[in-house]
Formats: C-alpha cells, structure tokens, sequence
C-alpha cells in the first residue's frame, strides 16, 4: 500500500489529506495532521469524496462528434480537428471569436497554460472561470 | 310495572362512559371500563345514551346470553339483524305485531314528523330523505285501519298553546309561559324543578292531543266502539313510551295511546314484514286527522314549536299575518337562542333551549324573577327530535352532525312545499273546532286537551 | 433513509387515550361493507366484522390491528398469493384466499382473523356441500337447513385505503388512534433527541 | 474579488485560517452570507472552538444553520438587504465613536463620503428593510465596536446578488471603519468555494488581467508578457461568461473551450445557457465525466483527476500546495496539463512541458507574488502569496502596516433592492446554497457511495406557516417554479428558513435550483444573483403513494421529463 | 451496563462523516467498492440537522430497551454489552420504531436470502406481481466485531464519544467526591 500527500479537490479550505492505494484504486484517505490547515482532520467530502475518481463514469477516449453522435477518436484527431476549427476562427474573425472557461478545480498549473493558450495562441483575452458561482 | 324503558346492558357495556358524559341529568354513572348504569328516577328517557352508545354484541368476545335470547329480552323481533348496543330501550314492537293480528281490533297510527325525515336512512337512503309518502304506504300496508298525522295534532297544539299565550299575556298569567310538547322536558320539570311547573304550559303534547282525539272524535268518525281501537305513535323519541304511560292520560276515558314504538322499531318491521320500503308509491295520510300545514311539520326541529306558534300567535294577536313565514332568527343549533319579534306593534320576546344541559342557566333567571321572555321553548334532544333517542341510530360519530342537519333541512324543505304553512288555516283543524271542540280553551278542549302540571306532580 | 417513506403507514392507538368504545370497531366494520357505506345501524344487516380488535383487560383498553409489516409474515406464510403488498398496504386479495389460516398462525399481533362471508344479512355459501349429518355452520341466523357450507376468508386492516384517512382514526371520539408514517415518527424522534442532546450539552458543558 | 480590490487593493482573503485556533476572549467572528459548517467544514470546526474558547461570533444569515446555533448575535436578514444592515451596523459604530479614529486617519481615504452615507443608515430604518430587529443591530455594532478583533468571513451569500460589489465594499468599510486589517485575528475573508478559485484568478484566468492580477490593459505588463510568449498579447479585454453567452446570441462568439466546468448546472437560467450552447458553433469540452455540457459538445477530451495528476493548488487563504499523483488515469485519459500542451503544440505553439513543474517555473518568473514559491520549497512547506523571492516566508496576513493600494479606501455603498422579488405571481422568494455532503453541480459529490447516500436528493426546505397554506407536508413531492423554469423535488418543512423563504441547492441535475435563478448580475464583476429570485411553490403527490413504485427518485434519477421541462416564460435577459 | 456512544451538540457542525463511516464499516468495504457494485447506504447514525441544533443521534442501548421489548418476535436482544438486532426474525412490523425515544432504530431494505412477499401492482393481474425486497430493523451495534464505533473514529470535530460503562461510574463517582467536597464548605452553617 502506497500513501501519498496531496490537497483535497473539494472547498477552498486546503485541507492535505494521504491518499492509500492499492492496485491503482484509492482505498482510503487519512487526514494529514502535520503542518496543515485541517490538524489532522476531515470532513465528510474529504474522507468519503474520491469515490468518483474510479467511477464508471469516466471519460476514457477523445470524442468528436460525427453525424450528430459524440463518437470515439484518437487523441491525433482530437488535436488536429480542434486546433484547425481554432485557427480557422482565429484567422477568420479574431480571436475575440473564441472563449475559454478555465476552472477553478484544476491546478495553477492547468489554469496557467489555459490562459496562456487563450491570449498568446489564440489571441483572446475571453478566458474566465466559474469563480462567481 | 313494565320494564325500565333505558336500560344498559351489563353484558355489552365496556365502561367508556360516553353515554356518562352525554346524558343532560347526571342519571348515568359507572367507573371507567366497568359497566355503566341508569339512574332511573333522575333519567328522563330522552335516550341521548341509547344513540351515543358503541358497546355492541361483538362476534369477538364471547356472552353469556345469546343473541335470541338478548333480542326477546329487550322486546325486539326476532329477525333483527343489525348489532345490539349496551345502551338500550324497552322495545314494544310485539305488541303492535299482535294488535295488528286481532280482526276485531280497530288500528289507528299517528307518526310524529321527525319520523318521516329519517325512516329512508334504515333502507339505506341520505341523511334526511323526506318520506311521508312512503311513509303513510308502508303503514297502511302494514294493516293499520286509519293512518293519521301526529302533524295534525302539532297544528291543533298551536292553536290551544297559541291562545293559552295570549290569554296569560293578557291576563297577567304566569310568564314566561314553558312549552310542553317534549316529555323528557316536562318530566325533568317535574323531577326538578317543581317550583316552576305553573309556567308550563297546560296543553298536552301533541302525541297526547292525538291519542285523545282519535279515541273520541276519531271513533265517533269511524263508527267505532273506542274501547275497541288500539292507539300505536311512532315517535322519534324513547321519552314517548314513558308519556302514553302516564296515569293521567286518559281523556279519552280509556288510555289515550296505547303504545309507542320509535322510529327504528317502524323500520324493523317494516323489514320483518318483508315490505320494499324503498320501491313503495307514496300515499297521502288518511283524512280528516292526518291532515296537516307546514307549521306543524317543523315541531321535529328546534325552534320549530317556537316557529309555528309565532306564525299564529302574531296574526291572532294583531290581526295581521307576519311579512315573512321564513323566521329564520328562531332556528339555529346554538344551545340557548333569544330572538325579538316585534310586529304590529307588539313586541314578543322568545327563548329556545336545545339540549337539556343548556337550560339551566335559563331557570335560574326564571327563578330569579330577571326572565324578560314571554315564551321559552325547550327540546331535550341536541337538535330538537330529529336527533332523538329513537331515532336511526348513526353508526359513524364523524357524520352526527351532518345526519342531524340533514333531517332539519328535510323538515324545513317539506313545510316550504306545503301549501298551507299556518296551523291555524289547516281546514280540517278549523272543521274540528266548529264540529267537536268548540273553541280553543274552550270547555271540550280544556277536557281533552290539557292537563294539569301541579295535580300529575301531587299524584306522583 | 435513501428515499422518503418507503416504508408501510399503520394505524396504531394510544392506551391512554382509549376508553374502550369500540367506535372504531364499529366504523370499520361499516366502511368495509361491501355494498354502500351503511349510515345507520338499522342497515348493518350482516355481522360486524372490525378488522381492528378492541382488547379489554385490566390496565385498559385498546384496539390492536395490522402494522403492515414490511416482511409481512402473514404474506409470506400465504401459500396461494393471496395477501401481498399494494402500494403500501398488505392486502389480502378476498377471491384468491382457500382459508387455509397460515396467515392466522402467523401474524404475532393477531391483527388477521378468518371471518365468515355474509352479504344483504344472509350467507354466502361456496360450491362445498355440506354432510347431512353435519352440524349447523352458525351462519345463518334464520336457523333454516343448510347444504353448503358458507365461504370464508381472511380479513385484516387494509388502512382504508381509498379513504382520506382510516375509518377508525376518523370516528374514534378521542382521538386516540392515529396514522403513522414510520420515516416522519422517525424524524420527529430524532429531532427530540437531538434537542434533548443540545440542553444537556448546555448545562454540563464540558 | 472586485470590491475588495477596490477598497483594500487585492480581493484575495487577508488573514490566515489558522488564525482561528488562537482566538479567544475580546475577539469576534464576523460571519456574513456563509454557510461555513456546510461549505468549509473545517473552518467551521476552528470558528465553534473559537466560540467555546470565549470568542463572540456574529452571523448574518436568512436561514438558521449550524453557526447560527452557536453564534451570540444571529442577524436574519431579507436576503438582498446586506448593505441596508451593514450600513446600519456603522452607523451605531460611529454614534457611539467606537471606529478606529486613529486608523482611520492615518490609514483610510473618503472617510467623511462614507460618514454622509452611513449616518442615513438609523437602525430603525434598516430594520425595515431586513426584518432584523434594531436592537440586535445595536447589539451587533456593539459588539464589533467594542472587540479587540474583529475578522469577517463571508462568501457567496454576499457575492451571488445584483448589489454583490457593494456588499462587498460594505463589509469591507466595516473593517475598514474599525481598524481591523493587517492584524492578526482581524480582516476581511472570502473563503472560496472550491479548492482552486483563488489560484485560476492568481494564474490569470480571467477577462481582465494576466498571471499575479497583472492588468491586461497595462502596455507595460503587456509588453512583459510578449516578451516571455513571444507573441503579442491582444489589448483589448475579453468577455466574462455572462457576455460569452451573449456574443454567442449575437454571433459574435464562434466558438468556446471549457475546461473542467459544467455551466449547464452551475450557471443560472440554465435553459438559457443550453440554448446558448448549443447555439454556438464549435464547443470544446475538457472534463472527466460526459457532464451535461459535455454532452452538448462537439469535441470531447478526457481530462485526469486531481488524483491523477502533480501540480499545485492556491487555498483560500493564497496558500499553495503541491497536488501529488497517487493513480494512473484510467484509459486515454491524460493529466490535463499534457492535454492543454500538446494542443497548444498541434496549433504550432512551441509548448514542450514534460512536467508541471515546468510550467510553474515559467509562470513564477512572470509573476511577482508567486516569485518566492517553488515545487522545492513546497515539498515540505506550504507558502501564502505574496513570496516574492526564494527566501521570503509567504504573507499569511494582508495589508500590515498599510493596505496594498497604500490607503484603504472607504467605498460607501447605497441598499438597492434585489433585481426581482415576490410578487403575485411567484409570491416566494429561492435562496440557493450547499449542503454539506455535496459540492458544486455534483458531478463529482454524486458519484461517491457515502455522500449520495447521505444526501440522495434535493430537500426544498419550507418554512411550515407556507407549507400548512399550500397543503404541503414534510416529504411531499413539490414543484418549485420560477420565471425561467419549474423543477420537481421534496420538500422538507423547517424553520431553517423563515416564512416567506425557500432553499434549495444546485447539486442536483433533476432539480436543480439553477433551473430557476436568475441571471440579472452586478453590473461589474457580473456575479449573478443566485442567492434571490421569485419563486412559486405548489404540491405535486404525497408520499401515500409509494415513492419508490411510482419511480420517483429511483436512486437518484429525475423522473422523467424532468429535466427537459420547458421554461415557462421567456427570461428577461 | 452497556457503552454507547453519545454526540455533543455543542461540537458537532453536521457534516455527516459519521453517517458514511458508520454505513461503509458495517459494508467492510472500500467506497470505491461499494460505489461500483451499487450497494444500498444504510447508517445507523443520523445528523440531525435541526434549525435550534445540530448532533448525531444513535441508539444509547438503554437497559430496558423498549425496543427490544416492544418487539413481538424476539428480534432485538441483549447480546454481552449492548442490544442487538437479529435481522433474520426481524418482520418489520415497525413496533421498535414507535418505542425508541430516540429515533435511533430503522427498517432498512436489505438483501436476505429468505421468503419474499409480494407486490400487487395497482390495477394489474396476478401475473404483474414483483418479488418485494427485504425490510429489517438496523441501529448501531457500537460496531461490535469490526473494532471500535467508525463513527467516533472519524468526527473531525471529536463531537462523538464513546461512552463505557467504567468510564461512567468513574465519572459520577467524581462528582460525588467534588460534591462531599462542596458540602465541607458550607458544614459551619449546616450545625
């Protein structure tokens, strides 16, 4: 069993919590008590709240929507089918023509290069997120 | 003595003390879950216990006395169906089933008007279905000679307590003047407060008034020898029973009714006989003494006495007939109801009691001597006889209300349709005043209509 | 607690407040009349058959009738189907039941009864002939010689269900019978202890 | 975040949460518009020790919750009439001269505008308008006036209307006005939401500003970027959602990315958002599960849980720590990072990141309040912005000394009434919020056995008074109906909330509250009201009926046709 | 005497861990697990979540459990320290229900392997009927076979404790010796 430190995905508090994995599956989560904001503990979401991570739910492919119908891609695809629709639009009617909504679920990181995508890429400064709700 | 006319049965009664706490004179006592019993010289047989009472025959429990023996012992026919209460009254349907048997006995019947706003309840039809028709086709098809009206009787009360009104009114009599026509009232009168009774008005009930007459001048119509004509009531009330039984009550010269059976007992043999009450075509009381106006029908509602006599006293008293027979400020459901009437100049002033354990209050301003009221009317039963003692039993207590106001509307309905609503425009009343009894208070009708309070009470 | 109320509504009373009048009894043997509701008791032309039973004794008295339970015993010892569950009543199908009884034994609260058929006062019989020599089945009150034998079923509390609320909860004079909707007794329970919990806590902070 | 800017010169929360385990006797807790046991449990942990220790707690809340169990002074307003209260509490401050004179002077500007404004403000008269009686209003101003430390605490409750700004500002005077910044124990705490709010505006993602709040219309940042991007970075400033979905009405905008987001739940007016979206020509959505706008999508990526990925996360209180991979995500999925690159990469963008790491390398020299922070460092530390170099501590209290725009600023803000009220038509008035178990528009919350099975579905909590009127009782099915829109739910009858009031949540895609609420929004920071729109209540079925034979609420599915309940009106946009 | 466990209203912010933690112990399970087979969340514990308090309410395993007397087939029993349920003659009449004066005892769907009853759907013939899930009676068993109560364990704001019958005897014998104290203090007055 392997436990490693991260920060809880739900409210803003910043609680750090060790997350126990077994075979690729979270078993369970302890609360972290040293030098955290939480000392060691957790509140329902944060103790019971990974259940979705493994659901059967997940998205596992890319997908494009042929014909109507949202179907299975590669990546390639993916990446090639958007990138020309965006520039495409770029080129055609600026970049005020695309929007991007960020979230603030993802890391600094992820917010960073979406922004980034949006202003240097595409030319747009429409990028927001869902901060207000 | 015959048997006690309430009676609770030891076997059925599981303690509840509904009846307890229902009964207006205290007469019932008991301690909770242990049978309950009737005192009965406080009890004035209004038989308010024997409506309210649930403690049935149940299938589940076992008795010592079986359901035929029970049904001989409380005078019931034999092929009754419906459960047996504990809270019971004497029945006295066997002796009309013999009477009616004897070919040489003369049958005459008089129904009281409650009796025909609730008898379709027994065959299964609403609250207060108005049936005289039907009514006076199951009794004839029962055999009675001559079915007559406690109705026409009730317009002949009015006419003698309409007058004996006026006349203290006049004469400075004892005032307030009492109503008469419930037994259970006078009875209570008598047991309890006899410092009052000279208030009472000296007219028998109606029922007696009947029972006199159809002895006397019903006889005399028929050609029959009275001693030969056997007097059945069919009355709402269980106080009735008491009253044909009084000693003094023989007018007539012979006892004025011979026997009283409720409501209820009508219908059980009605059904015994196998009679489709339901599918019977309506036929027309028999005349001259079944004759009667819309005032008399609404006696079986409170404040109907009250109504009927207003209606003719005010015309006798001034001449001219009330703007409106609809006197609505005399009906109601409320315990204790005044009302003003102001006409022509004059000015009457009523009360009306309904149920017993509101008129308290109303005798002790009598006592005291601060009774403003010409004319207290006052009815035993909750909502005058319509609810009373004999009367279909209801079975779920969450519809007594509406049963009680169903058959009060059925009443008021019927006097509304008649076209005749002033007991003193009933022509066969005004035929039988000109033929038989002279005037009212006259001699003839002093004789046979009256009685005197303050004698029966020292016979007693 | 996934969902709100599954679970069955009963109708149950309280000791203290019945006086043992038995109008319960007599409503709910009225309103399972099979005909109209009979509004008086000249027209309770068959016997009175509660399903609700007024238990006298002692320290009281109080009527006992079916808790609808969830795995319904009397349900499950019934061998042709008879009583099963609708919405959420346990209901006894009356033309499937063979009287068989099991759900007699089977019920701990004696909530369920088998009960002769009667109809307009008279028995109903069933195609079983009777031997000659049998002895009276009781069912008829006339007393005449019968040849088959009448028809029984079982009976138990169907919640009046149909009604707005149970006969026996709408006629008893003192309101001593009420239905109870297990998952709202629940809440309320908790709440009070809850609020109990609270003024302990308090008083004896600490 | 705009009103606290505006007054204090960064919108961020000033203290620190751990500030909380030392508060005690002389200090208060100033709790306005949040849920805080529901939406930060942990919080609301350290805030009712903090009571039991002997600090005061004031809550300003419509609805009872568990804080205003605990709380001295319980302050239930109108929803909508913050500032009427707040305006008020400062008037009793300043009639019985409990404001922090010396601060004020040295410290704060337009002082005497705000004293104009606050002096209309009687007790009395905000009484009115709140429904929260006078005296309790001066208890409360007492209380503040008098404590040695005040820190306010707020959240959605005082963002989600149409005056959101100014609320904000108000409750910002407050503190402001008593001196009760840049201390510890003291200032003024947004607690945000969800987890990394504070860090997607720190990275920039939003219309107006760059990476650190570094204005976009500022040619000097600007050209800083460039720099850095190579690439020349657009002047004028982009579109906030609200005016994303109209440029989509309008033509305007042709295509829209949307990363980790749901707006078909979360937004207000949510017919009109679908409308919007689907309206629009090309939509990008990035996300772990086919959510509702997802499924609407023309192209959808598989993104990687935040169990599935390393980076970082800036808490509420600028705190920033490391996310740490503990799975692989399962099939194609890819850590969204990787995703957002190698996209970048396919539209000729030289994006060659390996590592998160890498990119917060790149971010950190381009913003100077995350200059300090580095994956090193936060291997086993945590750092509160601003750090702007490597041996900087981190900042946990804002403001010390003097305000970050130098001088706080007194910004009087003047009661408006919310942008719809009850009226005969829709006579009750929807308040949204959280409830503990769950979180956000679910998506995640809903697929976790424990908190679903403790929360299956929406609870509209009634006050019993509206609940007798309209025949209602607790556990009956109810529709809940709005201008925009009618949802199905249970209703559950409680004083939690007052008569007049209902509540109920939008984590629950079957009825969710969003169906109703409406989008008027600030006219700045363009926050939509959530927390107030009209509303008519009606009963749908008892629960007589077996639920769970009807299907109703089978285990958590709408009943059909639910979802797809036309808007029953047009909304007024 | 039997332990219990008891919440203090003044600690408790109603999160509901408590709930989850009581329901996935007696599953033994991860959630993961649970989520994936869809298993029904039955807690024994319930926040109450009222406008005048917040607290988790369980059973207190009175001494004479009404409960365990009110019910008619012997179902609830006193099993060594504390009362406990034999979901298997449980027929869910719902007795137990209307005895607990807490709220604490509850008839869950559970999937038994025994006879079932039936469903009758509204107006439909014989040949609609479906099979009906089990209903039995669940309350806390202060987690007896897996440990110590999850419920305790898992309060992040220690609002739940586990109260054993030594620990209580130890605390009223406390307060009656500071009681004996007290009353030293005022003996002048009492001679």
């Amino acid at each position: 069993m392997q436990q490693v430190l991260t920060t809880c995905p739900y409210c803003g508090s910043g609680c750090t919590l060790y997350l126990e994995v077994e075979d690729n599956t979270i078993v369970r989560v302890k609360p972290n008590s040293v030098n955290s904001v939480n000392e060691g503990a957790l509140c329902s979401k944060g103790h019971f709240g990974m259940d979705f991570v493994h659901s059967k739910d997940r998205l596992t492919s890319p997908l494009i929507r042929k014909n109507g119908e949202l179907t299975k891609a590669s990546w390639e695809e993916a990446y090639n089918y958007i990138a020309s629709r965006l520039l495409q639009y770029a080129g055609e009617f600026g970049g005020k023509s695309i929007a991007g909504f960020s979230s603030a679920r993802c890391t600094n990181e992820e917010n960073y290069l979406m922004q980034k995508m949006m202003r240097a890429v595409l030319g747009s400064n429409s990028v927001d997120h869902c901060a207000r709700l | 003595m015959k048997t006690p006319i309430i009676t609770i049965d030891q076997e059925l009664c599981t303690g509840c003390g509904r009846c307890r706490e229902i009964c207006p004179v205290g007469a019932i006592s008991g301690m909770p879950d242990t049978p309950h019993e009737v005192d009965s010289t406080r009890c004035i047989l209004c038989g308010q216990c024997v409506q309210i009472c649930s403690g049935y025959d149940s299938a589940n429990e076992t008795f010592a006395t079986s359901r035929v023996e029970r049904l001989k012992q409380r005078g019931m026919l034999p092929t009754v169906k419906e459960p047996l209460f504990a809270a019971h009254y004497r029945g006295d349907i066997n002796a009309v089933v013999a009477a009616l048997q004897q070919p040489d006995t003369f049958t005459i019947v008089q129904c009281a008007p409650a009796v025909r706003v609730a008898i379709g309840e027994e065959f299964g039809m609403p609250y207060g279905t108005l049936t005289p028709g039907k009514l006076s086709a199951a009794l004839h098809a029962l055999g009675f000679n001559r079915v007559y009206d406690t109705n026409f009787a009730a317009d002949l009360t009015i006419m003698e307590e309409g007058a004996e009104l006026i006349n203290r009114i006049k004469n400075k009599g004892r005032l307030p003047m009492f109503t008469s026509c419930c037994p259970g009232w006078v009875k209570y009168v008598e047991d309890q407060h006899d410092d009052l009774l000279d208030h009472l008005s000296s007219c028998k009930s109606p029922q007696q008034m009947a029972g006199t007459l159809f002895k006397t001048y019903g006889a005399k119509l028929d050609g029959i020898d009275p001693a030969h004509v056997f007097s059945v009531a069919v009355m709402p009330c269980t106080c009735k029973k008491f009253e044909c039984e009084r000693p003094e009550m023989n007018s007539s010269g012979y006892q004025d009714v011979d026997l009283v059976i409720t409501t209820r007992e009508l219908a059980q043999l009605i059904k015994h006989c196998g009679i489709d009450f339901t599918s019977l075509p309506d036929e027309a009381f028999d005349n001259p003494l079944g004759c009667y106006t819309g005032a008399g029908n609404i006696f079986g509602a409170t404040g109907g006495v009250m109504e009927a006599a207003l209606r003719s006293a005010c015309e006798m008293l001034t001449g001219t007939p009330l703007p409106s027979l609809e006197l609505e400020y005399v009906r109601g459901e409320e315990g204790i109801r005044r009302a003003t009437i102001c006409h022509e100049g004059v000015e009457l002033k009523v009360t009306i009691v309904a149920g017993l354990q509101y008129v308290g209050s109303v005798l002790e301003q009598v006592r005291r001597g601060e009774a403003d009221f010409h004319f207290l009317e006052v009815m035993c039963c909750p909502m005058g006889c319509v609810s009373g003692g004999g009367q279909p039993k209801i079975l779920l207590p969450a519809q007594r209300l509406e049963a009680h106001a169903g058959r009060k509307a059925g009443l008021y309905s019927h006097d509304k349709s008649l076209t005749v609503r002033k007991s003193h425009e009933n022509p066969q009343i005004k035929k039988l005043y000109e033929n038989f009894l002279g005037e009212p208070l006259g001699h003839e009708a002093h004789h046979l209509l009256h009685t005197d309070h303050q004698q029966n009470r020292r016979a007693v | 607690m996934n969902m709100p109320y599954r679970l069955n509504r009963f109708v149950i009373a309280d000791p203290g407040k019945c006086i043992g009048c038995r109008v319960c009894e007599i409503a709910c043997a009225a309103v399972h009349e099979k005909e109209q509701t009979p509004l008086t008791v000249g027209n309770m032309q068959n016997p009175v058959q509660p399903r609700l039973y007024l238990v006298r004794s002692v320290q009281g008295s109080v009527p006992i009738q079916c808790r609808h339970c969830e795995d319904a015993p009397c349900a499950a010892a019934c061998p042709v189907l008879a009583i099963t569950q609708k919405e959420d009543v346990i209901f006894v199908d009356e033309s499937l039941c063979v009287g068989c009884k099991t759900c007699m034994l089977a019920c701990p609260f004696g909530a369920l009864k088998l009960v002769p058929v009667f109809e307009n006062g008279l028995p109903v019989e069933q195609n079983l002939p009777l031997h000659p020599e049998s002895q009276h089945q009781g069912g008829s009150t006339a007393g005449e010689k019968e040849e088959y034998k009448q028809l029984h079923v079982a009976s138990k509390c169907d919640r009046c269900s149909g009604l707005a609320e149970p006969a026996c909860v709408a006629n008893c004079p003192q309101q001593a019978l009420k239905v109870i909707q297990p998952e709202r007794h629940l809440t309320m329970r908790m709440h009070e202890a809850a609020l109990s919990l609270a003024a302990v806590a308090r008083k004896y902070a600490s | 975040m705009e009103g606290l800017s505006t007054t204090l010169g960064s919108g961020a929360m000033t203290n620190s949460i751990a500030e909380l385990h030392t508060m005690g006797p002389g200090d208060t807790i100033f709790a306005i518009g949040t849920n805080t046991t529901e939406c930060h449990p942990i919080i609301g942990i350290a805030m009712i020790k903090a009571v039991k220790r002997g600090a005061k707690l004031i809550v300003v809340d419509p609805r009872a919750t568990t804080l205003t169990q605990h709380a001295d002074v319980w302050l239930r307003l109108q929803p909508g009439s913050d500032v009427a209260l707040l305006n008020a509490i400062a008037h009793v401050i300043l009639q019985n001269g409990w404001e922090a004179t010396e601060y004020i002077a040295k410290h704060t500007e337009n002082f005497s505008e705000f004293k104009k404004i606050a002096a209309r403000y009687f007790p009395y008269k905000a009484a009115e308008i709140t429904g929260v009686p006078a005296t309790l209003i001066k208890d409360a101003a007492k209380i503040i006036g008098q404590s040695r430390n005040v820190a306010i605490y707020y959240t959605m409750g005082v963002t989600q209307h149409t005056s959101g700004v100014d609320n904000v500002m108000a409750v910002s005077n407050i503190a402001v006005l008593t001196g009760n910044i840049g201390r510890a124990k003291t200032g003024v705490n947004p607690l945000r939401g969800q987890n990394n709010v504070q860090g997607a505006c720190d990275m920039g993602a939003l219309p107006d500003v760059l990476p650190g709040y570094q204005k976009v219309q500022k040619t000097d940042v600007r050209e800083k970027f460039a720099k850095a991007w190579g690439v020349e970075i657009p002047e004028e400033q982009g579109l906030t959602v609200p005016s994303v979905l109209d440029g989509i009405e309008k033509g305007e905008v042709k295509a829209v990315y949307i990363f980790g987001e749901n707006p078909l739940r979360s937004d207000p007016d949510i017919n009109h958002v679908k409308h919007c979206l689907e309206k629009v020509e090309l939509l990008i959505v990035q996300d772990i599960f086919l959510t509702e706008t997802a499924q609407i999508a023309d192209v959808v990526l598989p993104g990687a849980a935040f169990a599935e990925k390393d980076g970082t996360f800036t808490s509420t209180e600028r705190r920033v720590q490391r996310v740490r991979k503990a799975i692989e995500p399962p099939g194609q999925c890819k850590p969204d990072w990787q995703i957002l690159s190698e996209l970048i990469a396919a539209m000729g963008y030289p994006a060659a990141y390996s590592h998160p790491q890498e990119i917060f390398e790149e971010m950190r020299q381009l913003t100077p309040s995350y200059n300090g922070i580095s994956y090193a460092r936060l291997e086993n530390e945590s750092l509160q912005w601003p750090c702007p170099t490597n041996d900087h501590p981190g900042t946990p209290i804002l403001h010390v000394g003097s305000s970050i725009r130098g001088k706080a600023r007194f910004v009087p803000a003047d009661f408006r009434l919310p942008a719809e009220l009850p009226d005969k038509e829709y006579p009750m008035m929807l308040t949204t919020g959280r409830v503990v178990a769950h979180y956000h528009t679910g998506t995640m919350t809903r697929r976790c056995w424990g908190l679903r099975g403790v929360a299956p579905y929406e609870m509209v909590e009634i006050h019993p008074e509206d609940a007798a009127a309209l025949a209602i009782e607790d556990g009956d099915q109810i529709s809940v109906s709005s201008r925009r829109g009618e949802v199905l739910a249970v209703a559950k009858v409680t004083t939690r909330v007052s008569p007049g009031l209902v509540f109920m949540t939008f984590h629950y895609s079957e009825s969710s509250g969003n169906m109703l609420t409406n989008t008027a929004c600030d006219p700045t920071t363009q926050t939509p009201e959530l927390k107030v729109c009209a509303v008519a209540v009606r009963k749908v079925k008892s629960p007589g009926v077996h639920l769970a034979d009807t299907g109703f609420l089978q285990q958590n599915t709408a009943p059909e046709g639910v979802f797809h309940q036309p808007a029953l009106s047009n909304a007024p946009h | 005497m039997n332990a219990f466990v008891i919440g203090d209203a003044e600690l408790c912010i109603g999160c509901q861990a408590c709930m989850v933690a009581c329901a996935q112990a007696h599953e033994k399970m991860p959630t993961a697990a649970l989520n994936e087979r869809e298993t029904p969340f039955h807690s024994r514990i319930t926040v109450v979540n009222a406008p005048e308090v917040t607290v988790a309410v369980q059973c207190r395993h009175c001494e004479d459990s009404p409960c365990a007397r009110s019910c008619p087939v012997e179902a609830i029993v006193q099993k060594n320290a504390h009362i406990e349920v034999i979901k298997e003659k449980c027929i869910g009449c719902k007795s137990c229900v209307l005895a607990c004066p807490f709220g604490a005892i509850k008839i869950i769907e559970d999937d038994m392997n025994c006879a079932a009853i039936f469903i009758s759907p509204h107006d439909g013939t014989a040949h609609d009927r479906i099979e009906k899930a089990h209903f039995v009676v669940e309350k806390c068993d202060l987690c007896a076979g897996c440990g110590s109560p999850a419920c305790v364990a898992i309060c992040p704001a220690k609002a739940l404790q586990l109260v054993e019958p030594d620990a209580i005897a130890q605390k009223i014998e406390n307060r009656r010796i500071k009681n004996a104290n007290r009353i030293r203090l005022y003996r002048s007055q009492l001679a």
